[in-house]
């Protein structure tokens, strides 16, 4: 434990007051993209399947939602939804939530996330192997049985990789909720930062932080692709 | 006859752009009836089973199923399609299809595969349609490889789990696009037989084959396509001891 | 040695730096850069940096200086070396004209209240260390973000450098400064990296010229109604 | 109120020249990012155990780490490497020269390596969706690893792949605005800036999310039309 | 003889993880050889003929084309792998094969799917190979259909136009896994008759094959597999009228 105290105490930055602060923006910073990667996800579904579907009063103005939020870039539609809401927003009964950074934010990751994803979900789903459907609807499966027994976990399995690069691209664009007073681990790292002007400390160690979340999701898609890839490998001796 | 046939179809064309592929193709099956479809590849039988269950919507012609005629409705475009789409899912999980290309889900293991849609379509329990699963698959003989993904299994163990899988249905009406083009001649013994226990039970069985020896025995009626349109029909008797079509003939004649 | 000096600077901060719309950049640091630069005899090179890589660029040798109003403090100075301070604004409290009565030197008076700051600003350090315990302190890393949340309502007051309140909050009628003007930290220096300390000492020397011969004043009026000297 | 949102102050042809900078550096990295990406996904699928450990620590390190850090790392600490190595040269044989590592070199290498390991998982699971049957029958004529790449997989993966590219490209669009904090002015700096000097937050936002959203309905056209080149011999159901 | 054999295969076993799919089988080939392989469902027939053309890797055993033996090396992970790819490739462009799911490339025409080894692997000229396919898609009757894709193609047709690519190959060996199983009886004897033209061309021939008309006429010797070993060879008229095998009498009565 001398080496831990020694760098403590060489060392302006890493003190017990600035890890509560790191450990604060964490947290944050978990919320925040776990919160909207889940609902981002489970919008994109329906969404996505809009998007496939032949009717056009069902995929274009899915269309138009994912071309706007791919389109722009988050740090605008953040703005757009943190500063517009308290100029529309501010005498009605939602202030008291949105006068919160936290859900003006969530909001906006929310929606970009899910716009991204559908994108990705629209892709797999098209690609669903012909016979495989035929099979179904030959069954009698309804298109809502189709849909979510075969079509969906199908195309989900192929959609695994692009995903986990939406996931790891959310972790990382998150970092900009903290232009809105967040106080994400970026936020954190830049405030010790400007205290101390040590930004290869600071930084760095977010960095690390980041690292070790990414490293984590890495680690978690690894292993679900693992099990949901399990039909293109060869069998277990049973 | 006082019972409604189970499946009646009626002038069906079908045309892929310019291409007319079916030129009119009727059949009545009665409960009980084994028919077989043979004839060239590419004259139009497959297409003619996946227009059965909609898979192709006919370019026209009507289709009924116990009675009850398929709705279709004419869309903006000129398209035709099926009116009422709960229609033809009842009618789908009362006919059941085993795939030229077998069309397992590639996803799942052939349990998963089997019990999937008695399941999810008919409704019945998990522990019903396990015994189900299990009973079809000991008839068809893989068991063992149940928890085997599609891609891992040789040929005829595909196709036999896209038999079990159609079979775990219970259907009316079955239809068969060559059941067994995968297996070995046993095999193809084995499946014939079950295939003959169904008839027995009552269920109809609309057969696409290139088993001479199958529609010969098993059938009660024969019906040749060639090229779109039924050059012949009638009891095995007469397609394949007597044919009027010098077509059929030739087709027929022994080549080695 | 030192024929040119290449100076980071982010744009834009009026009055002290911006850009003109035809690109040129101008404002008072700018103005007394240059004036200082042809004191030491050498050509003045203005590099546009973003504010978070300014350190790390004058660290890996992508310029020389900075001069980029950066207030002097004990932790930068363990990065870079200062120059003496050659300017320092006034503090002040800015909020809506309905709290002009707000005593804003009272921890009372601002319990419970949300204060903006810009981050990493003395008024940041100021704002934390005397009420970081009972106010909530939100950090902007623009005033102009700052702004807009004052304007839109998250926001009760701010602490901000003078010039940049009068700027931003005073031309709209429904916003005032609260309290009076105070002065806060050593000021402003130019940042050289450690081993330049020749460098250093002939910016120290010039700029104290400057001040002494006039040209300081006739920039700083330009740009300024009140002293920034010091 | 059209003559309001579009009075730039003057300000129009430096944010015209800014997002020149964002394409020309989007671009680029465009290209770089896409060879990274396959050669990436052919390591990580190869069987070749250190080819595949190299092609994991690619992706699984650059994917990990935030992009301004790598950005950071990649300018300042590549320059801080190569200024040791001058001083050093400075000590021992009194050279005395600055080696600048160029903004907009940097910039591209950065966004292309980082984008490189986005890339190269979704042309991983692109790989993986192509039916193993089809690949089998190029080896069985003969053909050469090379062969089978080009002819039969790389065109019935982009159907897998065209709609993870997509997102790739579009996110990586906008993180072109990240090569600012290395000194490069692009759009989103300038007009930043701009909208700094005229005291109107949100002035600039409209400008520069027009060319976001030109660039991309030029991409989505794009990508639309290189769908229905992949998409020979699907018939749909 | 004094001719090196085209094709010799000794003791090959194949195991998928601990499943055992093949214990040991050995093949030689004279040239002009047509060996049936026959055997039921999932005795490991396909996985054999995916073993000579290292398609799967054999757990162990050797394989020499025209006398020249496949290298093989040991990964430091204990995985036998071909040690030139080189070699492989070479020799893999003198065997050529059909599959039994066709594998036909979906994204290419059925023109392009029999030029594209052709040109590509062989070097031929373009003209040369338009010239070969035209003459082989003439040959399995699918020329009028050669620019169609081969998802708009009947199953009979696929399997014609993946016999079609093999032919034009003019390769020294051919491994055919099932040729005929989704052709009309008319066809199979088409087919087969190419096939025996090409055996009185020279070519070797190893056959799956569930037609045992085919493997009882056609070829010179005849295999039989068993849960991955060779129960009985011999030529087909031990094989078919004097087997040793109980197994092999069983497989051969005739079912119905
Ligand atoms: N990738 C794999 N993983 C695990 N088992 C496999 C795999 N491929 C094949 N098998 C098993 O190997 C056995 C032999 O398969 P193979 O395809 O060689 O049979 P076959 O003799 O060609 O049968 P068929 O006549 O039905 O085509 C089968 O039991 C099958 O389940
Ligand atoms: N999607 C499609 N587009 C165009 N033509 C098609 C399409 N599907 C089938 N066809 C054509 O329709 C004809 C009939 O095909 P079908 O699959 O019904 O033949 P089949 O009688 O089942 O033959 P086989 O015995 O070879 O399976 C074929 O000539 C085929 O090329
Ligand atoms: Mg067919
Ligand atoms: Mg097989």
């Amino acid at each position: 434990m001398e080496w831990l105290e020694q760098i403590l105490s060489s060392n302006s930055v890493f003190k017990l007051s600035t890890f509560v602060e790191y450990w604060g923006g964490l947290t944050q910073t978990v919320q925040l993209v776990f919160l909207s990667l889940v609902i981002g996800l489970l919008l994109s579904f329906p969404l996505a399947l809009m998007r496939s579907s032949d009717n056009p009063y069902l995929s274009r103005p899915v269309w138009l939602f994912t071309y706007v939020f791919r389109g722009t870039p988050l740090i605008v539609q953040l703005y757009l939804i943190y500063y517009g809401s308290s100029f529309t927003l501010q005498d009605t009964f939602l202030w008291p939530v949105f006068k919160e950074a936290f859900y003006p934010a969530l909001i906006a990751f929310v929606l970009n996330t899910a716009a991204y994803t559908t994108e990705i979900l629209r892709g797999a789903i098209v690609t669903t192997p012909r016979g495989e459907i035929e099979a179904a609807k030959a069954y009698g499966m309804s298109w809502w049985k189709r849909t979510h027994r075969i079509i969906v976990p199908s195309a989900f399995r192929r959609a695994l990789p692009a995903y986990s690069n939406e996931v790891i691209f959310m972790l990382h664009a998150s970092a900009i909720a903290s232009t809105v007073t967040i106080l994400d681990l970026t936020g954190a790292a830049y405030n010790i930062y400007s205290r101390y002007y040590a930004p290869f400390e600071a930084f760095i160690f977010v960095a690390f932080v980041y690292l070790l979340i990414s490293f984590s999701i890495i680690y978690l898609f690894k292993h679900l692709e693992n099990k949901m890839m399990a039909h293109m490998k060869p069998a277990e001796a049973k | 006859m006082t019972e409604v046939a189970p499946l009646v179809v009626k002038d069906v064309h079908k045309k892929f752009n310019e291409l007319e592929v079916l030129k009119g193709v009727s059949l009545q099956a009665q409960k009980g009836d084994v028919i077989s479809l043979i004839g060239s590849s590419g004259s139009g039988k497959s297409t003619f089973l996946r227009c059965i269950n909609l898979l192709e919507i006919p370019t026209s012609g009507e289709i009924e199923v116990h009675g009850e005629q398929i709705k279709f409705m004419t869309t903006r475009k000129g398209e035709r399609k099926p009116a009422d789409n709960r229609q033809v899912e009842k009618m789908r999980s009362r006919l059941s299809m085993v795939f030229q290309s077998f069309n397992l889900w590639s996803h799942m293991t052939v349990l998963d595969n089997v019990i999937e849609a008695p399941i999810n379509v008919l409704g019945i329990s998990k522990k019903e349609a396990m015994e189900r699963a299990e009973s079809y698959l000991q008839k068809v003989g893989i068991w063992e490889r149940r928890n085997y993904y599609p891609a891992q299994m040789s040929g005829g163990q595909q196709q036999r789990a896209a038999i079990a899988r159609a079979l775990a249905m219970e259907p009316d009406v079955m239809l068969f696009d060559e059941p067994t083009s995968a297996l070995d001649p046993e095999l193809v013994g084995e499946v014939l037989k079950v295939m003959r226990s169904l008839a027995e039970e009552g269920r109809t069985m609309i057969v696409v084959t290139h088993e001479m020896a199958f529609a010969k025995d098993v059938s009660g009626h024969v019906m040749f396509l060639h090229q779109g349109r039924i050059e012949e029909e009638g009891p095995p008797s007469k397609v394949f001891e007597n044919p009027d079509s010098e077509r059929v003939r030739q087709f027929l004649a022994p080549k080695y | 040695k030192w024929d040119t000096v290449r100076i980071a600077v982010d744009v834009p901060y009026e009055p002290f730096e911006y850009k003109k719309p035809d690109g040129t950049l101008t404002g008072f640091e700018v103005e007394l850069g240059n004036a200082a630069c042809e004191e030491i005899k050498a050509k003045c090179e203005w590099i546009v940096q973003a504010w978070d890589g300014i350190i790390p660029g004058l660290l890996a040798r992508k310029y020389d200086a900075i001069m980029s109003s950066m207030s002097i403090t004990a932790e930068r100075a363990e990065k870079v070396l200062f120059s003496e301070g050659y300017y320092n604004t006034p503090t002040a409290w800015f909020g809506k004209k309905e709290n002009a009565s707000l005593d804003v030197t009272s921890k009372d008076a601002l319990n419970g209240k949300t204060i903006g700051v810009q981050r990493g600003t003395v008024q940041d350090n100021y704002a934390t260390e005397n009420f970081g315990s009972v106010a909530d302190i939100k950090r902007y890393s623009t005033a102009d973000d700052l702004v807009l949340d004052l304007q839109g309502g998250r926001l009760d007051v701010v602490v901000l450098d003078f010039p940049v309140g009068e700027q931003t909050i005073m031309n709209d009628d429904k916003y005032d400064q609260i309290g009076e003007r105070f002065q806060l930290g050593e000021g402003i220096g130019m940042a050289f990296r450690k081993r330049d300390k020749e460098l250093a000492a002939k910016f120290n020397a010039a700029l104290d010229k400057l001040k002494k011969n006039g040209t300081y004043d006739t920039i700083m009026k330009k740009y300024f109604t009140y002293d920034i000297k010091i | 109120m059209i003559e309001y949102l579009f009075d730039f102050h003057g300000y129009g042809p430096s944010i015209f020249k800014g997002a020149i900078i964002t394409i020309e550096v989007g671009f680029l990295s465009l290209i770089l990012a896409l060879l990274l990406g396959l050669l990436g996904a052919s390591a990580k699928l190869s069987n070749n155990p250190v080819s595949r450990g190299v092609g994991t620590l690619y992706t699984t390190i650059i994917r990990g780490v935030p992009d301004l850090v790598l950005m950071m790392l990649i300018y300042f600490g590549g320059q801080v490497l190569i200024n040791n190595f001058t001083d050093w040269l400075f000590v021992q044989f009194e050279i005395d020269i600055f080696i600048n590592i160029d903004q907009f070199v940097a910039g591209v290498i950065a966004i292309g390596f980082i984008f490189g390991a986005y890339m190269t998982e979704t042309f991983r699971g692109a790989f993986l969706a192509v039916d193993k049957g089809q690949i089998e029958a190029g080896y069985a004529y003969g053909m050469s690893k090379w062969q089978v790449f080009t002819r039969v997989m790389f065109p019935q993966m982009m159907r897998h792949a065209l709609p993870g590219l997509g997102n790739n490209w579009l996110v990586m669009l906008k993180t072109t605005a990240l090569v600012s904090v290395i000194g490069l002015a692009d759009m989103v700096r300038l007009a930043t800036e701009a909208s700094k000097a005229v005291h109107q937050p949100f002035k600039f936002f409209i400008p520069v999310v027009l060319v976001y959203l030109a660039l991309t309905t030029v991409s989505e056209w794009f990508i639309k039309t290189m769908e229905r080149r992949y998409s020979t011999g699907v018939v749909k159901g």
